[in-house]
């Protein structure tokens, strides 16, 4: 919106409400900052995330989707987030296929990592600004 | 029905906020009784929020926990009441009367929004006890960001010994004490970024302040005032201006022009452009400044600081006009027109006459005139004779400006004495060090010339009065006492008044000259049109203007938004201490005298105009900072500022803390443990040498949550080797405690872990006599810990001394009987657990037995029953446990006290 | 729909970055808006009443509230919407503090993101169905498995409290292990005494109903409604529960797995279990001398078992006790690899008994050879490096825990897991040790790994006051954001009850559809995520809502 | 290996056996007017042909949800119907008492659409034809993963000696090989159809994907005709992924999209995650699009894929549980980015 010459990629992601949307609530009260392209939506469980969520963000204009859940054996339902990691395993790998990898991420942040947040979301924000410009001047 | 009832009616209190005590208050909660919750400190959490990681699943504590807290604070039928203990209790029946004491927090929760203004502003940086004092919080604060209850706290521990009468003195009321406090803790970027907040022209006023606030600085009624102006110009001369960022900020479509580029006018512009307005300055004269450019001297302010301030307000977006005055280069109206507001801070520049004869003659000229003249950089030659009439600054500074011109002989006329003289103190002090004399109590009659030029002044000699009604003595001449004076030049200093003559017959004038303005609005009879400084109050001080320049400024934002105007309230006057306060303050502080600041010395100085003042060092700085009264104490100082940068107006100084009576029907206590502290064990040098940490400090500098966002750091390397050492206080006759606190062998397994997690190519040693990893998962996590490389030695170091490279650390190894010595960076001493102190407390107010170390004592087929009936305790308070055994205790207790109100129908 | 927007500026802490006088005109233009209203906080009393105001004036059935995170304020505006006669379900809140204004600088883009997260807040919110907080019917009754020290505490504490109990055990005897035992550490009172304490009390309550030589076979139902069928000594019995307590304790080690200990072939090799009984019918010498082996069937992988049994190091120390008091010239040696003496008062006892003359050697048994004069240890000390060789006449196995035998089969009727050792798995290891991923089940005691007397006593009582609570009342609120299946939509393919962790799905045979037992579901929605059809949705996340709140993020709007 | 050696007499001898009985049926290949195709026979067997030359539907595709009946129904079909059936079992569609799946060696499949009436039907005929003329044999068959009977309860082999087999592997299918007048011995023989084609992951991008599917009309006929779409409502029936009527017309003006009609790829990268893992590959979408897309290579590339990170075949055993219903712990550490 802000530089003109280049194109910034949109990027929606899906927090679970007791670890990862914790993490981005710590994120924003310790005045962390991110590209302002990265939009969180808030679900009970990464469990929740219906891939088609993900497929329709995407076909929809997004450039890129994150899944982020509770670390593996802390989830808050249990198990939730195990079935989250077989889905979106599934998923990359179909988006793989159509040669769209890294356009899907699947990230484990706990309440505590306003870092890891910050860090694993402006790393994925770059990488797909990389990309879309990239593709651009070609 | 009816029972049910009853039982929603039962009130338990839990004290504590724990792990121990949030499980037990919310098992409490669930099977419908009411709960009050009391917790010591301003969050719950416990220790358990402090912990980055648990063992032995290595899941996030504050993950698990915080939704738990948060639980809390959203369950109806729990009542948290922090910052609060019992103080008493007496047995009701079979329920308790208690007596809570509450601390008060100083802000009001139902107001604070969290945001975190307050903390950003406060200038009392203090040891974090959530980060075990590795990291800083404020003396306002919020321990971590998942704290419940989420709102801050001032941590105010005694009430501050002065009254800071510098503020109220303050025209524009700078955080003295808070920048005095920077300073003194060596923060002197903060120190300056405090004083910005409110001064857009500090360089200036860290110069040629007339420092109002050291006339009443408390600390004068000890020894002598704080050296605040030097102190201030200190800050400022420590940091480069060109650093300080412009902060992003809304723009509007509003736009609103200055007339004159004064010190009003640019204090004016800068808090506007702040505000996001278009900001214009049309300035009559070549350069921007006004009396700070082309009234004062260079030797006072250098016209290089004056240029980065208003470097600065440019930066902001602020377009000055020079050459551009208003009547002549361009039309009031015409203004009027284009903008939606307008400030005029034209100041104050005409000099007034004598009214004598003879002031036409060519050398006697006006002071201002004189001062301006110079500072434009045109050469005068006055002679060497020169007097100076008047006796004001700027008498003051046309008498040593005449001097650094050349002449040899200059001397002031003054009609009072030196006690009546306006002009700043030290600047007297100064100008008769420079050789300057002062003939008081005279005043020309007469200035007399030969061929149109000036020869000799005809003096009189005044006397003054006896006071008047107003307190004043006036001079009057003595009849006769007239006598001459040869000089080459006079130049006349008594006094300025506005030139508002563009104004006429737009906006109505006083005699004086001066524009009436609404005092409540600011504003002047024309709508959108304000005014302020010296073209308002006719001659004063520079902060004055800037107070002026400021206030019309937040008026202006005002009405340019709709706003009804804000109505300036009379500030307080500085209050003095009492005789009794000086003398109890003398008696606790002792006296000190001011550390002045250096100057130049009078032989080199009077030579040229460079500056007078050379400032403070920093050690000096720091000194004289200390002396500030308001500094001395541990936490919150009441200096304001948060007060003044809470915009809900959460803050409130004057809360009292309370004691409030309840009524339980059963009690459970869940006070938790303290650390042992291994500074008694010398041969381990904690608090002596550098790198020897206990565990819960590793634990802090490890956490994510901590001060380095989980990197280990030490002395702002990665250490690569560690060594840790089991039961340092536990099972130890020495330290007098022979139990096992059982939860040592798991962190320290835990600790191992993580560092060989975070650092892969870290070397990691544990002492220890048995390791106790009995829980569900401890024994593989042991085991993988041991896997992963983590060099277990049987045996408990004797010595930890300091080497070239490191800690030495010498321990015999049991298992092989060698005697080594280890080089490490961090030795860890994974400390054991102690009664929590206020156990002890407790215990007497609850007549509850202790165990020989100082724990509950409880019965083992009733894990929570105590000496006394009905309070019931869980968690550490009744001998170690880990987390898990603390949340089954607290569940027992629970259900204990449910047993016991129960029974009670 | 008829929606009211209000955006706080939090003072300055949104107006700083986000343009909101801006936003408030920009929504005013959305079809649907009623209201759109910037305010300095709207969390203040004068905003609040805006708030409602609005809502009653303009009868407004969506309320988006734009400002701090939504876990600040708690239910402050939930409440409100309730108060001014609107469901509250209806409202939705948007972070434009936390997750826009706190962390972006760019005015233009904070703008343009705080937009887009509320006209997503907007686009959700329009799809909202207005919620209630529901009760269901719960039993006030209560199952508990296993008569045990851990299940009794629970028994009398649900029976105390006024719940009816049914208390089964698979021996024919109540006591568990605590009645075998002579002397329970560390109040060394005799266990039959403190189960007899606890039975004499259970049985002066009228309210439980005591089945031993019994055991489960048939488990069906949910949280507040269990179908319970046991067997009782070959009669059959059908009762329903609200919640279970499941305190079905341990199995011993059975050393003779291990041949090398050669026990149960000689007389001279006993368990610590055994020697409950009494040292008399072991016929020692006046000065035996006795080897303690520690940790056996514990910490050892190569019988699969590296869990560390927690009690076993105390039952040792309480053995050599035993044997010194009744042999006060007798010899015993304790071998071991940590003594694991953390409880209360452990160390202390182990000092005294370290005291007393019992030698700790530390290091494993390599080898037991019992001759016919005495039995033979070899192994090596690993503290002092030596290779030993003694003799004994007689050697004490301090038995570690195993898993109670029937743990498996229960937990596959009562569908809760099982841990990799064999115990049962709760909910989370700190924070939730009784709880199971089942409602209304409870873990208690050994069950769930190993545990001393007076853990297994808290444990009990602690989770039958988990499980008190929750039947209390006689009914149970159901939160509001839980599953619900749309019977005209579901395939009946199961899916979601395969996958769904609290087992709160149930198949309706007849119309081959699922249904949703409300007072057992979690809410995390897996269930939806699951379903190719979203017949089953989560309330409050239903895939309408989350796929229009993607569109707000990302149309060009 | 213990089976019986058959005939196609044999086999409708004990079809005609199994359809004495009250509710029994069976389904297998006959001939309608001129193409051999899916029959249903009710009392009694005549016109029975073990193997298809032609692939039209999928046979699972209309024999779900057959509940309570008390029917008992009698498959003959091909291996990628009987896993499609297992898959439909496994989704609780199919009661597993009803059917008793028969598998038989597939010599692969023309499409129907390219056919004249000129195949043979004989296994070794059908493969010769298919063998010497490359062009015609499906796709889908010529990727085919599992042509052997080696699914369902019981499975028909031909052996190298040209000998046609029948092997139990299951109760229902001893059953069933209990009405064949035959004795059960041993086979040692070796088998014609060896394990299926391996290929490489399916790989492709956007742009091939988006010209394939330039050609959908949103008919939706795939989806008809997949026999692992199972859902008896469609998730795109709803509004949020396909929107309709007021939906679309707010959703064009909300996106500004003019594009129609909207959302297919969105219809068909979802359709593609949903069967991933039951998907049998059968390439029954591919006949039922009108618009010739290439629809197998795509799905049963796809499903291929995904299946293969959980080591998973859909159809080859009832007792594997789905992927997305189950975890496990300790695995796909590596999932995180």
């Amino acid at each position: 919106m802000t530089d003109k010459t280049e194109k910034a990629p949109e990027v929606v992601g899906f927090a679970c409400s007791y670890c990862t949307f914790k993490a981005s609530e710590m994120a924003g009260s310790l005045r962390m900052k991110y590209p302002e392209k990265v939009r969180v939506i808030q679900v009970p469980c990464s469990s929740r995330v219906d891939p088609a969520f993900v497929i329709k963000a995407i076909f929809e204009g997004a450039d890129g989707v994150f899944v982020s859940g509770c670390h593996p054996g802390d989830c808050h339902f249990i198990r939730g987030n195990y079935f989250t990691r077989r889905k979106m395993a599934a998923l990359k790998e179909m988006f793989k296929a159509f040669s769209m990898e890294g356009k899907v991420k699947l990230f484990w942040i706990s309440a505590a990592e306003a870092r890891k947040f910050i860090e694993k979301i402006t790393n994925f924000y770059n990488e797909l600004r990389e990309e879309k410009n990239a593709g651009k001047k070609n | 029905m009816q029972e049910e009832q009853k039982d929603i009616e039962k009130r338990v209190l839990v004290v504590g906020g724990g792990i121990g005590g949030i499980t037990a208050a919310l098992e409490l909660a669930g099977c419908g009784v009411k709960v009050t919750m009391l917790e010591e400190t301003s969050s719950i959490g416990g220790r358990m929020i402090q912990l980055d990681k648990t063992f032995p699943t290595l899941d996030c504590s504050t993950c698990t926990l915080s939704p738990k807290m948060v639980e809390v604070a959203l369950n109806k039928n729990i009542e948290l009441i922090s910052l609060a203990k019992p103080i008493s209790i007496k047995k009701n029946g079979r329920g308790f009367k208690v007596t809570i004491f509450k601390k008060s927090r100083y802000v009001d929760v139902k107001k604070c929004t969290a945001c975190g203004t307050c903390f950003a502003g406060c200038p009392v940086v203090m040891k974090s006890e959530f980060n075990m004092g590795i990291g800083e919080r404020k003396a306002v604060y919020i321990p971590f960001p998942q704290a419940i209850p989420n709102k801050a706290t001032i941590d105010k521990r005694e009430e501050r010994p002065c009254r800071a009468a510098c503020i109220d003195a303050c025209p524009i009321h700078t955080n003295v004490p808070g920048y005095i406090r920077l300073i003194k803790d060596g923060r002197f970027k903060d120190a300056y970024l405090l004083i910005r907040s409110t001064n857009p022209l500090p360089s200036v006023c860290g110069r040629v302040c007339y420092a109002p606030c050291e006339g009443v600085c408390n600390r004068g009624a000890l020894d002598a005032s704080l050296a605040i102006r030097d102190l201030k110009r200190f800050a400022v001369d420590n940091f480069n201006i060109d650093e300080l960022p412009v902060p992003q900020v809304q723009k509007t479509d509003k736009s609103v022009a200055i007339i004159g580029a004064g010190p009003s006018g640019l204090a004016c512009a800068h808090d506007l452009a702040l505000e996001g307005y278009n900001v214009t300055i049309f300035e009559a004269l070549p350069e921007p400044g006004g009396m700070l450019r082309y009234a004062i001297p260079e030797y006072r302010l250098p016209k290089d600081e004056l240029e980065k301030e208003i470097g600065y307000i440019k930066r902001l977006g602020v377009e000055i006009k020079c050459n551009t005055e208003v009547g002549k280069d361009i039309t009031f109206e015409e203004l009027k027109n284009t903008y939606d507001a307008i400030f005029i801070g034209v100041g104050a520049q005409k000099g007034i006459n004598l009214n004598v004869d003879g002031e036409d003659l060519e050398g006697v000229m006006d002071g201002l005139n004189f001062l301006k003249r110079v500072n434009m950089g045109e050469k005068i030659e006055l002679g060497n004779t020169v007097a100076v009439i008047g006796g004001g600054n700027t008498a003051v500074d046309c008498a040593r400006t005449a001097l650094r011109l050349g002449s040899k002989e200059v001397k002031i006329i003054y009609r009072r004495t030196r006690a009546e003289m306006p002009a700043a103190y030290e600047e007297v002090e100064a100008l008769l060090k420079e050789g300057i004399t002062i003939e008081f109590l005279a005043t020309p009659k007469r200035f007399i010339g030969e061929n149109g030029r000036l020869k000799k002044v005809e003096c009189i000699r005044m006397e003054l009065t006896e006071p008047d009604a107003s307190g004043r003595r006036r001079p009057v001449e003595i009849p006769g006492s007239e006598f001459i004076l040869h000089v080459e030049t006079v130049i006349t200093a008594i006094g300025q008044r506005p030139d508002t003559g563009f104004l006429k017959d737009i906006i109505s004038l006083s005699k004086d000259n001066t524009i009436k303005i609404d005092m409540k609005t600011n504003m002047t009879e024309l709508k959108g049109v304000f005014a302020g400084g010296d073209v308002v109050t006719g001659p004063a001080y520079v902060v004055d203007a800037i107070a002026a320049g400021k206030r019309a400024a937040i008026n202006i934002s005002r009405y340019l938004r709709g706003e009804d105007p804000l109505v300036f309230e009379t500030p307080k006057s500085p209050e003095p201490l009492t005789e009794e306060d000086v003398l109890r303050l003398k008696e606790k502080y002792g006296t000190t005298s001011r550390i002045h600041v250096k100057e130049k010395d009078v032989s080199e100085r009077i030579n040229d105009f460079s500056e007078v003042v050379l400032g403070y060092d920093r050690d000096s700085a720091c000194l004289e900072a200390s002396r500030c009264l308001a500094s001395m104490i541990e936490g919150c100082n009441e200096c304001g500022e948060c007060k003044r940068r809470c915009e809900v107006g959460a803050i409130d100084y004057e809360m009292k803390d309370e004691t409030i009576e309840m009524d339980f029907d059963g009690i459970v206590i869940a006070p938790g443990f303290d650390l042992y502290d291994p500074t008694e064990k010398k041969e381990f040098g904690y608090g002596r040498i550098k790198g020897v940490l206990t565990g819960i400090e590793f634990e802090r500098m490890s956490s994510v949550t901590g001060p380095t966002g989980g990197e280990i750091l030490f002395n702002g390397k990665v250490p690569k080797r560690f060594y840790f050492i089991q039961c340092v206080g536990s099972r130890d006759r020495q330290t007098g405690s022979r139990y096992c606190s059982r939860v040592c062998c798991m962190y320290t397994a835990k600790h191992a872990s993580i560092i060989k997690d975070r650092i892969k190519d870290a070397v990691v040693y544990i002492s220890y006599i048995d390791v106790r990893a009995y829980g569900k998962g401890y024994e593989e996590f042991y085991k993988n810990t041991q896997g992963s490389g983590v060099k277990y030695i049987r045996g408990i170091p004797g010595e930890i001394i300091e080497g070239e490279n490191g800690l030495i650390v010498r321990v015999e190894d049991m298992l092989s009987g060698e005697l080594s010595e280890i080089e490490v960076d961090l030795v860890i001493l994974a400390t054991g657990v102690r009664p929590k102190a206020t156990i002890k407390e407790l215990a007497e107010i609850m007549s509850l037995k202790l165990d020989e170390y100082g724990f509950v004592n409880t019965d083992p087929v009733y894990p929570s029953k105590t000496s006394m009936d009905g309070i019931f305790v869980c968690g550490m308070a009744s001998g170690p446990k880990d987390i898990p055994d603390t949340v089954a205790s607290a569940g027992e207790a629970a259900s204990a006290c449910m047993e016991y109100i129960k029974a009670a129908l | 729909m008829r929606a009211g927007i209000f955006i706080c500026h939090c003072g300055h802490n949104i107006k700083h970055t986000v343009d909101v006088r801006y936003l408030s005109e920009y929504f005013k233009k959305i079809p649907g808006v009623v209201v759109s209203i910037d305010y300095a906080f709207v969390c203040s009393e004068p905003g609040q009443d805006i708030i409602k105001e609005s809502i009653e004036n303009q009868k407004l059935d969506r309320v988006v509230i734009a400002s701090c995170t939504p876990s600040l304020h708690g239910d402050l505006f939930r409440d409100l919407l309730k108060k001014s006669g609107t469901n509250p379900f209806y409202l939705k809140r948007v972070s434009i503090r936390e997750h826009c204004s706190w962390v972006g600088d760019d005015i233009e883009a904070n703008t343009e993101k705080a937009k887009r997260l509320i006209l997503s807040g907007l686009y959700a919110a329009s799809h909202y169905i207005p919620l209630e907080e529901k009760m269901v019917e719960v039993n006030k009754s209560a199952l508990v498995i296993g008569g045990g020290v851990s299940g009794l505490s629970a028994a009398l504490f649900l029976a105390r409290m006024g719940i009816k109990v049914y208390l089964i055990e698979r021996e024919k005897e109540l006591g568990g292990h605590v009645r075998l035992l002579n002397k329970v550490w560390p109040s060394m009172r005799n266990g039959k005494e403190i189960i007899r304490e606890l039975i004499d009390e259970i049985e002066r309550l009228d309210n439980v109903e005591i089945y031993t030589d019994t055991i489960i076979t048939n488990f069906e139902g949910f949280f507040g409604n269990y179908q319970v069928t046991i067997n009782n000594n070959g009669q059959e019995r059908k009762f329903i529960v609200g919640g279970v307590v499941v305190a079905t304790g341990f199995t011993p080690f059975d050393p003779s797995i291990k041949p090398e200990l050669h026990y149960k072939k000689d007389k001279r090799i006993v368990t610590t279990l055994d020697l409950e009984k009494g040292i008399e019918y072991l016929e020692l010498p006046k000065k035996p001398r006795v080897a303690i082996l520690h940790c056996i069937g514990s910490r050892d992988e190569t019988i699969g078992r590296s869990y560390c049994s927690r009690i076993c190091c105390i039952n040792s120390l309480k053995t050599a006790e035993e044997i010194k008091q009744r042999y006060p010239d007798s010899f015993v040696e304790s071998f071991y690899m940590d003594v694991r003496a953390h409880p209360r008062g452990g160390e202390e006892y182990f000092e005294s008994l370290q005291e007393k003359g019992v030698l700790f050697t530390r290091g494993n048994v390599a080898e037991i050879i019992p001759t016919d004069k005495n039995i033979i240890i070899r192994g090596e000390d690993t503290l002092l490096g030596e290779v030993y060789e003694k003799e004994f006449d007689l050697v004490v196995l301090s038995i570690g825990m195993s898993t109670a035998f029937d743990s498996r089969a229960l937990g596959q009727l009562l569908k809760i897991s099982l841990d990799k050792d064999g115990f049962f798995l709760e909910a989370h290891i700190k924070l939730r040790p009784f709880d199971t991923a089942v409602k209304g089940i409870f873990i208690a005691g050994s069950c769930s790994g190993p545990k001393d007397t007076e853990e297994s006593i808290n444990h009990g009582r602690a989770s039958a006051l988990k499980l008190f609570g929750m039947l209390n009342l006689g009914y149970a609120f159901v939160e509001p954001f839980i599953s619900y299946v749309d019977p005209k939509r579901c395939s009946g393919c199961r899916q979601c009850e395969e996958a769904c962790i609290a087992k709160a799905i149930k198949f309706d045979e007849k119309l081959r559809v699922v249904k949703v037992e409300e007072a057992a579901c979690m809410g995390c929605g897996l269930c939806n995520a699951t379903c190719p059809s979203s017949a089953i949705s989560l309330k409050g996340y239903f895939d309408s809502f989350i796929a229009d709140e993607i569109s707000g993020l990302l149309e060009i709007a | 290996m213990q089976g019986k050696r058959i005939d196609n007499e044999k086999i409708k001898a004990a079809l005609n056996r199994f359809l004495e009985k009250q509710n029994h049926i069976a389904l297998g290949f006959g001939k309608n007017s001129i193409f051999i195709t899916h029959k249903i026979y009710r009392d009694h067997v005549d016109d029975l042909f073990l193997f298809n030359p032609y692939f039209s539907i999928n046979g699972a595709t209309f024999f779900y949800r057959v509940f309570g009946k008390d029917i008992k129904a009698l498959m003959l079909l091909r291996p990628c119907e009987i896993r499609a059936m297992v898959e439909l079992i496994k989704l609780n569609q199919i009661d597993p008492e009803t059917a008793i799946m028969v598998s038989v060696d597939c010599p692969g499949a023309i499409s129907l659409k390219k056919a004249n009436a000129d195949m043979p039907h004989d296994f070794f005929e059908i493969k010769q034809a298919l063998d010497k003329n490359n062009r015609e044999l499906r796709w889908a068959c010529r990727f085919c993963r599992e042509k052997r009977a080696v699914v369902g309860d019981a499975g028909i082999r031909i052996a190298e000696d040209r000998s046609m087999w029948i092997f139990p592997y299951s109760d229902k299918g001893n059953e069933f090989l209990g009405l064949i007048d035959e004795e059960t011995i041993e086979f040692t023989g070796k088998f014609i159809l060896s394990e299926g084609v391996k290929t490489e992951p399916f790989t492709t991008d956007m742009a091939t994907f988006n010209s394939d599917f330039s050609k959908c009309i949103l008919c939706k006929n795939c989806r008809d005709m997949c026999p692992v779409c199972y859902c008896v409502d469609c998730l795109f029936a709803g509004d949020e992924y396909l929107p309709k009527g007021d939906a679309l017309i707010n959703k064009m003006l909300r996106t500004g999209t003019e594009i129609f009609p909207y959302g297919k790829e969105i219809f068909h990268m979802i359709r593609m995650y949903h069967v991933s893992q039951t998907c049998v590959g059968c390439g029954a979408c591919e006949e039922a699009c009108p618009q010739e897309i290439p629809l197998t290579k795509y799905f049963k590339g796809i499903s291929e894929r995904l299946q293969n990170l959980f080591s998973y075949m859909s159809g080859r055993d009832i007792k594997e549980v789905i992927p997305y219903l189950t975890i496990k712990e300790d695995e796909l550490n590596d999932a995180e980015d």
